[in-house]
């Protein structure tokens, strides 16, 4: 039996016994390659659950709606081990009840889906762990060194034709589980700290906001980056951010559940290098 | 026997109407980006795709576009207006559907109150659209009564030869006209055949969801609920719209100048409605999803009788949940009568 | 001859440390480049990294962040936090092609009214080497602009 | 170098300003009146004065805004004197200066807010920590007007270095005499509780408001019980343990009393050297106590102390003078500290008061005192000036001459610091009358030979080389902090100095007073000190504590931070930042008591106002009153 057909009975059997009220997962999209969230809410509808290489969206955000959980009830989710380290972020930042949140775990490999045995985030420790010892992406790395070889004025210029392109529709939050402020930074106008109009200065600050405010949070999960219409490569700035992270912190976003913010905690002796 | 523009003379003509005032905008692949964008010759053209990511309307209705000056004084503010540069501009290949989106947007503008910003650029541009001869799953203009050679908002219709040697040249309005007869040397009488337009499938039908739409009783349907449930707020489908025109005035600045502006908004923002008092009378996704179907279904075509929709379907293109207009209105159209 | 460039720097300082060293620099009559405006904050942990971007917008040719030095601070650890703040939107600005060279960050005590005073001549000379940072400012001369056609 | 004509011109043309005008001292009685005319008459609703630092009259505009009938926080001062007319020397440049800092305060006092002190109830019970001189002095003073003290030490006497010294300057009176009498009066006072071998684990709290969890170290001697009869220091088997109190020159046995005249007279038990700690065998001690209190079974024990203010009097510490090898220190019995010198010359010393050297115990001859051995030597000691050591260096010669008549000494010295009343008369005396030699220089080495300490050295006066063969080294070494100062002012809150010593608030104006509010400092914790200016500094903080204990409230400056309900997210991230603990989660419920929301909620009667929960605060939740976003964004947009 294949992963899908057995999470699909998985689904059924938790929908049917009250165990959660809802399994939030992957169903047929606009075209054969498209893969779109479902909600499902009953057994009958589980057969809708997909589950294949094109199920790369992480759904934690999902999660995060108020109301969802407050009446205590389980909820179901399809998650890569991008999506449980979102729950673990989630769960240290106060926004979901990791009891709530059960897991289907997959990932995906050379475009094969295998299982991820556990049901609760906690249950998936040792596979985040391997995961920071494996380190960041080289794939994005070798894509941000392109960019750290340039000077800074060349970075500036590439920034800036590509910061050009955005439209302010926010799709980059929107989609990211991280982004669950009921009230985003760039909708504060009292003061207007971030210039909300779309054009590149405005667009510069927003994305520098928006980055510095995923430090340490981001699990590269790539949601922002597909997201983006204009296609700015959101991941390359997000990825910088999780490595500074890493490097000058050891600080591997979404590792446990009970993982302090980067940006909320110290060490005397933080590296300051940089400090005159 | 038509008038034929081959593609090797493009440059000629590109030449010819630059030469005579035009900056000649067309659609390019930048930045990792298809979009219209100035062009000098036709090797930066990127005319082999569907559409371009961003439409056409970027170039009238500005993401963001300056509006007022003001320099402020002791006693009093200065104020300066800005208005687009007089500039004629000739857009290369456009589709109909975002030509068509001009046209239904001009109603908009034009209405109560004739928006000056949008009608210089109009009346200082002229449209020159390439009928599609291909289409993908998403394309709908024939479901909005349109059609992949609708002339709509166009001044010239250029139909791609079926040879592929270059497209027949249809003038459509004065100012098309008179842009042909300026390069009327580089055009060729010939009688190749026409290629047969892309066929685009009609995916629902419009006016039956326009009279339920028109029904009160659909206005709290449980519908909207569920075709929103995975609708995450964004603005993307409302950017890349050719019809959406909603917008917000900012001003910028610090404390001793700025500059009044007039901003796209998204009826998607839950910000969009949102009072000062904190009340939102659109607070769930769900009515936000029903007042931008209503809006171009309904209101939109009560008012000027023509959907606020050009069918060109990059709503659900590029949305990130792979939403969009037309995946709602088929369950509209699907309902029982 | 024309003039030299003279650099607009703002600085953020907190006003147990950094801003009693200005003060003493100024009590204490040591001269230094007159390019430096100060924002005076109780502490670089209430130090924003949107001051930073107000100031570019505002026309900064560079920026210059200051307060206690490690376990100085009034606050006990407003400087540690502001520290990793600085660490990680360094490496941002950076990375988005806004020069770290441009944006300072100093640990000067309400004792070193002379570092202080030396901090900032070796910041606006380093500034104004680097002259004004065009780049940054023409993204404003743009939106004062048309940006179409 | 500021052009004020041009500034009040430039300034007077801002959009919202209504009166811009000069005056020559702003400061002064006048040029308040001044200010305070042109509020009543113009109705401003916000001033901004353009001239010194707001660190230096803040408080004085405040006030003239406030007797002007104008909120006090709708002031801001441009500093256009410390930073920029004193420290430019091109007028143009200074004077734009002038006019773009003058205007950034303008819009930031535009949205500056009517502000109203924050009120907070005060414990009015205050906790001494070390019981030193200073310490006790604090206590007694604070105690005998009326208000409870806590005494802390961590020591099994109260008592500190004082204890140990012999005779003090400049008047030559034994130091036990002066002392006990007061350790005495502490531990009877009626409103002290005085706490030995107790150490401050932790400080929590505010102001007014401190709650500090103490450790007191087990005994294994009932306090309530025992009469200090000493039968069991007698009796322990153990005598050979070198005594602390007595530097090393005497011995003392594992259950003891630091000090004959410890105050409370209880002895302690030294675990670690204990016969029956380590094998479970002796229990003499039990076996003599005829009241049986000696409790083997004794834990240490926890308690937590709610105050409303504390007073730091740690003391200090002699610098380790291992790092002089060159003088021999550890290496020859006989190059001792000064603090040695003292327990010799003690007459409840290890050899009576008597001066005999530790090697042989003979009466030395010839002594040699070295002065700054490690104060102001920025290469291998401290660079500042131990401050007493002139003064005890000049007393040992003394009480050298009193007790050894024949004896001769030297004294290589740098400077002779006598500043302070009776002290350089009596340096002189020390000179004159005890023939103390004073040679001024350094001494390069000591060394042995032919049961000589050879201690060679340089007259810079003479400028010629000195050899002095001495029976007996005296380094008069550095006065350093506690060697866990730092560790202990992290752990309640305050801030030290590169040495250790603590910070005051200010070094002139407020020398008692720490940066955090309710915390005082006493004594050589804060820098190195003689005994009148700790009993005169232990006075001052019991001034400051009895001032805020004068009161049930205290009213406290109101930069605190504050949530906005509406827009927190709940993330806790603030909570986690802040240093202050000054943030709890609060639910929001509605009427029916359904929560809502849970969000972040600050205490402004602990939040300090550092600002750094707004700084973390992604959905912008958190503002800091006085130092808002809205200022602080005008500000920068109005530079």
């Amino acid at each position: 039996m294949g992963i899908q057909e057995q999470y699909r009975i998985e689904a059924a059997e938790l929908l049917s016994s009250g165990a959660v009220k809802l399994v939030i997962g992957y169903g047929q999209g606009s075209t054969p390659d498209r893969r779109r969230p479902v909600f499902i809410r009953s057994a009958e509808e589980s057969k809708q659950l997909l589950l294949d290489s094109y199920c790369v969206a992480n759904l934690s955000g999902y999660l995060v709606p108020e109301g969802l959980l407050s009446d205590g009830k389980s909820v179901g989710v399809f998650l890569k081990p991008d999506g449980i380290r979102s729950v673990n972020i989630l769960t240290a930042e106060a926004q979901v009840n990791p009891d709530q949140v059960v897991i289907f775990g997959f990932d995906i490999e050379n475009g094969n889906t295998k299982p991820l045995s556990g049901r609760k985030a906690i249950d998936f420790a040792p596979l985040i762990e391997s995961m920071k010892s494996t380190g960041l992406s080289p794939e994005l790395q070798h894509e941000a060194d392109r960019l750290e070889q340039m000077s800074a004025s060349e970075r500036f210029e590439y920034w800036k034709a590509q910061f050009a392109k955005c439209i302010k529709c926010y799709a980059c939050r929107q989609v990211c589980p991280m982004c669950y402020c009921r009230r985003c930074i760039v909708d504060v106008n009292q003061p207007q700290w971030v210039n909300t109009s779309s054009h590149t200065l405005g667009n510069f600050e927003w994305n520098i906001v928006r980055a510095f405010h995923l430090a340490g949070r981001c699990v590269a999960c790539g949601g922002c980056d597909r997201a983006c219409p204009v296609n700015i490569p959101l991941r390359l700035i997000n990825h910088r951010m999780s490595k500074e992270a890493l490097d000058a912190f050891d600080h591997f976003a979404g590792e446990s559940a009970d993982q302090k913010p980067v940006l909320a905690t110290f060490r005397q002796d933080d590296p300051e290098t940089f400090i005159l | 026997m038509t008038r034929i523009l081959l593609h090797d003379r493009l440059d000629d003509c590109l030449a010819a109407w630059r030469s005579s005032g035009f900056r000649v905008l067309a659609p390019t692949r930048r930045d990792d980006l298809t979009r219209f964008d100035e062009v000098q010759g036709a090797a930066e053209m990127a005319l082999d795709i569907i559409m371009p990511e961003r439409t056409i309307k970027d170039h009238f209705f500005l993401q963001t576009e300056p509006m007022i000056r003001y320099r402020i004084k002791k006693q009093e503010i200065d104020t300066e207006e800005m208005l687009p540069p007089e500039q004629k501009r000739l857009f290369f290949g456009v589709r109909p559907c975002d030509a068509s989106g001009l046209a239904i947007d001009d109603q908009l503008f034009g209405w109560d109150y004739k928006d000056a910003y949008w009608f210089q650029r109009r009346e200082n541009s002229v449209i020159v659209t390439i009928a599609c001869t291909k289409a993908d799953d998403f394309c709908m203009c024939t479901s909005v009564q349109l059609s992949p050679d609708s002339t709509k908002g166009s001044d010239v219709m250029l139909h791609p030869l079926k040879d592929g040697r270059g497209w027949q040249v249809v003038t459509l309005t004065d100012r098309g006209k008179s842009l042909v007869d300026g390069i009327a040397s580089i055009l060729q009488e010939d009688a190749a055949a026409a290629a047969p337009t892309a066929s685009v499938p009609v995916k629902f039908d419009v006016d039956k969801v326009a009279s339920w739409l028109a029904d009160p009783a659909s206005f709290e349907s449980h519908l909207w609920k569920e075709v929103s449930q995975r609708c995450i707020g964004c603005g993307s489908c409302t950017f890349l719209c050719p019809t959406c025109h909603c917008f917000d005035i900012q001003d910028e600045g610090d404390t001793y100048s700025g500059i009044r502006r007039k901003n796209w908004d998204s009826c998607s923002f839950a910000m969009f409605t949102m009072h000062t008092s904190g009340h939102n009378p659109r607070n769930t996704q769900s009515t936000r999803w029903r007042q931008r179907i209503m809006h171009k279904f309904n209101y939109y075509r009560g008012k000027f009788d023509v959907n606020s929709c050009s069918g060109c379907g990059r709503c659900t293109r590029q949305c990130p949940v792979d939403m969009g207009i037309t995946e709602t209105l088929q369950v509209i159209s699907n309902l029982p009568r | 001859m024309s003039e030299p460039f003279e650099p607009k720097i703002v600085a953020f300082v907190c006003t147990y440390c950094t801003y009693a060293g200005a003060d003493l620099a100024g009590t204490s009559r040591i001269k230094y480049a007159p390019n430096v405006r100060i924002v005076r904050l109780p502490c670089t942990g209430r130090i924003s990294p949107m001051f930073i971007l107000k100031a570019l917008q505002k026309g900064a040719d560079g920026v210059l962040v200051s307060g206690c030095h490690p376990g100085d601070c009034h606050f006990a650890q407003g400087n540690y936090h502001a520290r990793r703040r600085w660490t990680v939107f360094r490496s941002l600005l950076s990375f988005t092609g806004i020069p770290e060279e441009r944006i300072k960050f100093s640990w000067v005590s309400a004792a070193e009214g002379a570092k202080f005073a030396e901090l900032i001549n070796d910041v606006t000379e380093q500034i104004r080497d680097l002259g004004p940072f065009e780049q940054y400012q023409e993204l404003q001369k743009v939106i004062e602009t048309q940006s179409s056609y | 170098m500021v052009d004020t004509g041009k500034l009040v011109s430039a300034i007077a043309e801002h959009p919202g300003v209504t009166i811009s005008s000069e005056y020559k001292y702003f400061c002064s009685d006048p040029g308040q009146e001044t200010v305070k005319k042109a509020i009543r008459e113009n109705n401003l609703t916000g001033v901004v004065v353009a001239a010194c630092s707001p660190r230096m009259h803040e408080q004085t505009f405040r006030k003239a805004c406030a007797e002007a009938g104008l909120n006090p926080y709708m002031l801001e001062l441009a500093n256009i004197r410390e930073q920029c007319s004193w420290v430019h020397t091109d007028k143009l440049q200074a004077t734009e200066k002038a006019i773009e800092i003058t205007r950034s305060l303008v819009e930031k006092v535009k949205r500056n807010n009517d502000l109203q002190p924050i009120s907070v109830p005060v414990t009015r019970r205050a906790m001494v920590i070390g019981g030193g001189i200073a310490g006790v002095q604090a206590a007694l003073d604070i105690a005998s007007a009326g208000r409870e003290v806590v005494l802390i030490e961590r020591e099994p006497s109260i008592g500190g270095h004082m204890a140990q010294l012999s005779e003090t300057f400049p008047t030559l009176d034994c130091s036990q005499c002066i002392l006990t009498p007061r350790m005495v009066e502490a531990v009877q006072h009626p409103n002290i509780t005085v706490m030995t071998y107790t150490e401050v684990e932790e400080v929590d709290g505010y102001i007014g408001n401190f709650t500090v969890r103490v450790r007191q170290k087990a005994r294994y001697v009932d306090m309530n019980k025992c009469t200090g009869c000493g039968d069991c220091i007698q009796k322990c088997p153990v005598k050979k343990i070198p005594s602390e109190f007595e530097c090393g020159l005497g011995n003392r046995t594992a259950i003891y009393t630091p000090f004959a005249q410890a105050v409370p007279n209880v002895p302690v038990i030294d675990r670690d050297r204990c016969t029956y700690f380590k094998n479970g065998k002796c229990a003499i001690c039990k076996k003599t106590c005829q009241i049986d209190s000696i409790d083997f079974d004794q834990q240490d024990k926890i308690e937590t102390i709610e105050v409303g203010a504390i007073v730091v009097a740690t003391g200090f510490q002699v610098q380790n003078t291992a790092l002089y090898g060159e003088y021999g220190y550890g290496r020859y019995k006989d190059v001792i500290t000064g603090l040695h010198f003292e327990r010799l010359a003690s007459a409840s010393g290890p050899t009576a008061g008597k001066i005999l050297r530790p090697s042989d115990g003979k009466a030395p001859e010839t002594v040699v005192f070295i002065q700054c051995a490690g104060s102001r030597d920025a290469a291998k000691g401290v660079k500042y000036c131990s401050k007493i050591c002139c003064m005890y260096t000049a007393k040992h010669a003394m009480l050298y001459a009193h007790k050894v008549h024949h004896g001769n000494s030297q004294i290589f010295y740098m400077d002779i610091r006598a500043a302070g009343k009776g002290y350089d008369e009596f340096t002189r005396r020390a000179i004159e009358e005890d023939h103390a030699g004073y040679i001024r220089g350094r001494v390069s080495k000591v060394y042995e030979e032919n049961g000589k300490l050879i201690v060679r050295g340089v007259d810079t006066l003479l400028g010629r080389p000195v050899e002095v063969a001495a029976d007996m080294v005296v380094l008069a070494t550095a006065m350093v902090p506690q060697p866990d100062a730092k560790e202990f002012a992290k752990r309640i809150g305050i801030g030290y100095d590169e040495y250790g010593f603590y910070n005051e608030a200010h070094l002139k104006l407020r020398p008692v007073e720490t940066a955090t509010a309710g915390i005082y400092l006493a004594g050589a914790c804060q820098s190195p000190k003689d005994i009148p200016d700790s009993v005169a500094q232990a006075s001052a903080t019991a001034a400051k504590v009895l001032g805020l204990f004068s009161k049930e409230r205290l009213e406290r400056e109101p930069v605190v931070a504050s949530v906005s309900d509406a827009t927190c997210a709940g993330c806790w991230g603030c909570v986690v930042a802040c240093p202050y603990n000054a943030i709890d989660r609060r639910d929001i419920t509605d009427r029916s008591g359904k929560l809502i929301k849970r969000v972040a909620s600050v205490n402004p009667g602990l939040c300090q106002g550092c600002g750094t929960c707004v700084t973390f605060c992604r959905s912008n939740s958190i503002d800091l009153a006085g130092f808002t976003e809205k200022q602080i964004f005008a500000e920068v947009m109005g530079l």
